[in-house]
């Protein structure tokens, strides 16, 4: 087949996209240059960085390292707040729909109530898809257990959400579950009109050296490479149990790992760590090798190989 | 499995004062693949982790202004005290023709000096502008005239070389020393006056910018130089310091 | 410090070993002679394969590859059943305290009044110490969540070996729950002595010029080098809410990777898939290595180190 | 990033038929730093994966006697079809001296092809003894001939070839063929018969034993050699085929 005929149009709860890499949550999504940038260097679609209610500086340094396996990082949701998001995302969409690309926002809150209230004043923005951030800890919860951490929560925050929007919603999923479908598909019955998944797996890099925690939070999320057989398993353990379409992300930094996100079921591929591996241009860099790979083995479009592996 | 490790610890050699609060740590071994321009995130476990210009790769040596609370901690280390780097990070300086003017303000002479001595060793010739706001506050200069760089100094308030701006220090030496490209490091205001120099003068310019560096690996965000800037020196919005950077390259015409 | 004067004895539950490398279940614990043979390598201690109450073949070809990250394996927890394992068991004991090494033994069920029956059994093989893998499914769950992905069947299991023999019992749990820390803490109340801390993290590999998932079993547990942090972050949390000792495994393939687990809090330290890596070998290797790093920093033993990096 | 791919995909460039059931797959590419004696995990997906010695590297060329269904499946692909395979794994034979004797029974004649190769190859003198229950079953025998390999048969019902066991084959070659190692693969009673003659003989020996593998990389056990032929031919008590093995070394005295 000629890489000329290759199709790599999706279309994510009704937001259509060129090709289905999507810029993560929390990489480089903190300006609308940086945004307009991605964009700019081949992305389908690009997520701000999660907003929450209030400002927050993040956590100290050491925030972010890279490693063998990718990059552990403990940023701490570092974001101006919710008001002062408002005119940057309004921005960041009208440089983006001038390339005709999509925005997903990104948010998160402490508790369901200020996860309404989040989507409330999102909306003034008008990006194409809500992301719902729910690996952020439930302050309720005497443990700090995540949202994402059960089924009543994670289907209590996207009730909240939905509530409040009539804007698609995607709800973005911790690996850290015995059950991931489980959520999944309580976030759809709670009216989610897609997942994200995955969020960085919980992790914690030593200097044995130093005898200490590497971040400066002692506890940080994995992100790249290393995780990419995590990643696949719970696409593929979603998209059997759910309906709605998913976002696979997790250790995507080739054209082969994007293959096997769609071949698990995912519509469309997030690349987080891999701008850090090969640059921003990672995105039509990936988006080649995934269009050489499918002339090359004759799949015309990503529905013909799509949940090709779960079958 | 070489880098499954995050950081590589050093230990201080020496630990050499370089101005009233500047002191050169001078490590135990060195920093491989480094190039003049490229910094290294340097991490005290408990205290922080912040970027430094490499001085010099072999041995791996960081020139440090005590300014504040890291800065001060990595002042008060003494040889033998160990301390974690990660790097080499980022896009360092590229020399280009024979004859290079290096243009240091503060701490920005701790890359130059890296550059100089690579210029020299491959037998080129080297004239360093430094400037500051007193005699006091002037890094290197001796190091720079001891490795055979030409040497011109300028001060707000004239107490050593030039009264003024670094920038008439450079206007002055390029009168009868006609460099290829002009290398630069130091505060902001500093590097927009010499990228303006550049354009009007039509003289190859590299430019090595600060922000606030979080990740340094080109994830966060945080070193994001803000799009008024870009603009003024011929960036793409979105420029990140730590990987598209800290060198910017300015080629005339 | 001379590395002669290093210490590496450590004392876990009761049980006394010469250094705190322990061979991970599954891992060559299939026979007496290669249970033996592991501890002629240099193993502190060695684990049997976990045995179940009836045989079970496993699951066929392809059970376990190697990959860039490590490995990921569904064995399907092949097994000669109760009845054949005992005899087994009570021969590598013999030769095991020959060699002044301990046994430790590994058992799993289906439901929580079988793993009572296969305590019962086990008791009569004197092993020095009982592992209870709770990672398999119970199957009274709907979803067949594993019994270390909650709290209420992790403290069941406990409790019904707890109730059936008077030795040592160490839970071993799955890193892939919301709050490891609080299943431990539900498994040290509910009589454990030790806890064993990771399991392999459920991963799946995708061929993608096959479009298949390379396990026969599709889904799989990730091992080796690429989980060590996700390892480290679950044996600190639990260190830091139980007051067991924690027997710390996940990733371990070198020195240096031994005094991080340890730094994190761990009393004795797992080896399961660097075997693969490093051959049968790898037990002294990594103690020699353990040992040099202690002599060159300065820890005379391992309670010097012991948990610095959590405090 | 390039063992990210658990398995490699090789597409049959040629199926030849070796004997009955016996087939050549000459794949479309090489297998790098193969050595002989060592396999592969050949796998179709769906319907399994099994251990299959390394007949030729260059190009990787498997023989498969088609026994159950899955050496079925692997004799049918045509060429053009694909097949996926991990490795090379194991420990395979060392050539030892200049005059080298190869003994085989069944598909074990598939390794010892890819040995009298290299042997060849490296100027040596080979001599291959093969055995099978009958004329039909014999595999390789002209490709060992055509090879520039002295070839002896052995039959048990004297179809061709010496009637008898392979053994007696090797016997009467070396009255007139000094070897200096003895290489062998083939069923279990076979080596045993071969360890057993080369210590009765002092003669160096190499035996590639066959074991039911599953995961090919010494982790799960499943490819240990009992206890009673580990004591027979002088090898460590759990002795794994597949990592420590498939080859055993034995020295005499
Ligand atoms: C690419 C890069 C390279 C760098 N290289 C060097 C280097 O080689 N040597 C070096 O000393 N620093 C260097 N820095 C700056 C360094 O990273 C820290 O910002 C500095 O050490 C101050 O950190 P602190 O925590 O001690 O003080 P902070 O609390 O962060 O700063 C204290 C105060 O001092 C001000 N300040 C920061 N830096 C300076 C300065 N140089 N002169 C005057 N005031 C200052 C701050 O704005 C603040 O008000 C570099 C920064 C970047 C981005
Ligand atoms: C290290 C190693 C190397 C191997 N190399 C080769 C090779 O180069 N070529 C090859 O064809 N096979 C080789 N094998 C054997 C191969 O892995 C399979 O066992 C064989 O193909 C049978 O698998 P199956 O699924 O088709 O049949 P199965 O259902 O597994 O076997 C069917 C029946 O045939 C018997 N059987 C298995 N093998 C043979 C045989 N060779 N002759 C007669 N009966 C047999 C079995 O005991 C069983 O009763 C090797 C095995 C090992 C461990
Ligand atoms: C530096 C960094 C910051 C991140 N911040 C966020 C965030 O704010 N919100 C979010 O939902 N995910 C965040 N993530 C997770 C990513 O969106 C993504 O789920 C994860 O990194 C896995 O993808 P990758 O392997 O391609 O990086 C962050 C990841 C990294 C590396
Ligand atoms: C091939 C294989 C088989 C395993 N079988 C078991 C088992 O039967 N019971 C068990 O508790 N853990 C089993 N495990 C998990 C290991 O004991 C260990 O927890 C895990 O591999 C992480 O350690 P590692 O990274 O050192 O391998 C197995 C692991 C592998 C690789
Ligand atoms: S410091 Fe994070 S992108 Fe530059
Ligand atoms: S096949 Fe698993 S150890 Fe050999």
């Amino acid at each position: 087949m000629n890489k000329s005929e290759v199709d790599l149009t999706c279309e994510l709860a009704g937001v259509r996209m060129r090709n289905p890499l999507v810029l993560a949550s929390g990489v480089l999504g903190t300006s609308a240059a940086l945004l307009e940038r991605v964009g700019q260097c081949g992305a389908g679609g690009v997520s701000a960085k999660s907003c929450g209610p209030e400002a927050r500086a993040g956590h100290p340094n050491p925030i972010a390292v890279a490693w063998a396996g990718g990059v552990v990082n403990a940023v701490g949701l570092t974001n101006p707040g919710l008001e002062a998001e408002i005119p940057a995302l309004i921005e960041t969409r009208k440089r983006l729909h001038a390339q005709g690309i999509p925005l997903i926002a990104s948010i998160f809150a402490p508790t369901v109530e200020e996860f309404g209230r989040m989507t409330e004043g999102i909306n003034a923005a008008e990006p194409d898809l809500i992301e719902v951030n729910i690996s952020c800890p439930n302050v309720g919860d005497e443990f700090g257990t995540p949202f994402s951490g059960s089924v009543e929560s994670a289907a209590a925050v996207t009730q909240a959400v939905r509530a409040n929007t009539a804007i698609p919603i995607a709800i973005k999923l911790s690996p850290n579950v015995p059950n991931i479908a489980r959520i999944a598909l309580a976030a759809q019955d709670a009216g989610a009109n897609a997942i994200t998944a995955i969020n960085t797996v919980p992790g914690m890099l030593i200097d044995p050296y130093a005898g200490r925690p590497v971040l400066s939070n002692q506890v940080g999320g994995v992100s790249g490479w290393s995780i990419k057989p995590i990643a696949l398993r719970c696409v593929a353990e979603i998209c059997k149990t759910v309906t709605i379409p998913v976002i696979g992300l997790g250790g995507v930094s080739r054209g082969l790992d994007a293959a096997e996100m769609i071949m698990a079921g995912a519509t469309a591929v997030g690349v987080g760590s891999a701008v850090w591996q090969r640059g921003v241009d990672v995105f039509a860099v990936i988006t080649e090798e995934l269009r050489e790979f499918m002339a090359g083995e004759g799949y015309p479009d990503l529905e013909s190989m799509r949940g090709m592996a779960i079958r | 499995m070489k880098d499954m490790q995050a950081y590589q610890r050093y230990f201080v050699s020496k630990s050499q004062p370089k101005n009233y609060r500047t002191r050169s740590l001078v490590l135990d071994r060195p920093l491989a693949d480094a190039q003049p321009g490229q910094f290294v995130m340097a991490w005290l476990p408990d205290i922080g982790e912040k970027p430094f210009s490499i001085a010099g790769a072999d041995p791996l040596t960081l020139t440090v202004a005590d300014v504040g609370p890291f800065s001060r901690a990595l002042c008060c280390l003494e040889a033998g005290q160990p301390l974690w780097v990660r790097g080499p990070l980022g896009q360092g300086f590229e020399l280009k023709g024979k004859r290079h003017i290096l243009v240091g303000g503060g701490y920005g002479a701790a890359p130059l000096f890296f550059l100089a001595k690579r210029a020299l060793t491959r037998g080129d010739e080297v004239c360093v502008c430094l400037g500051a706001r007193n005699q006091a506050e002037l890094l290197l200069a001796d190091d720079f005239r001891e490795l055979g760089c030409r040497v011109e100094l300028a001060t707000e308030d004239g107490s050593t070389g030039q009264r003024g701006l670094v920038l008439e220090a450079v206007r002055a030496a390029l009168t009868d020393f006609p460099a290829q490209t002009l290398y630069a490091c130091g505060p902001k205001p500093m590097l927009l006056a010499l990228a303006a120099f550049c354009k009007d003068n039509q003289l190859a310019g590299q430019f090595s910018w600060e922000a606030m560096m979080r990740c340094g690996i080109g994830l966060c965000g945080s070193c994001e130089i803000d799009e008024t800037t870009c603009d003024a020196v011929g960036l793409g919005h979105g420029w990140l310091t730590c990987k598209d950077g800290p060198v910017s390259f300015y080629q005339p015409g």
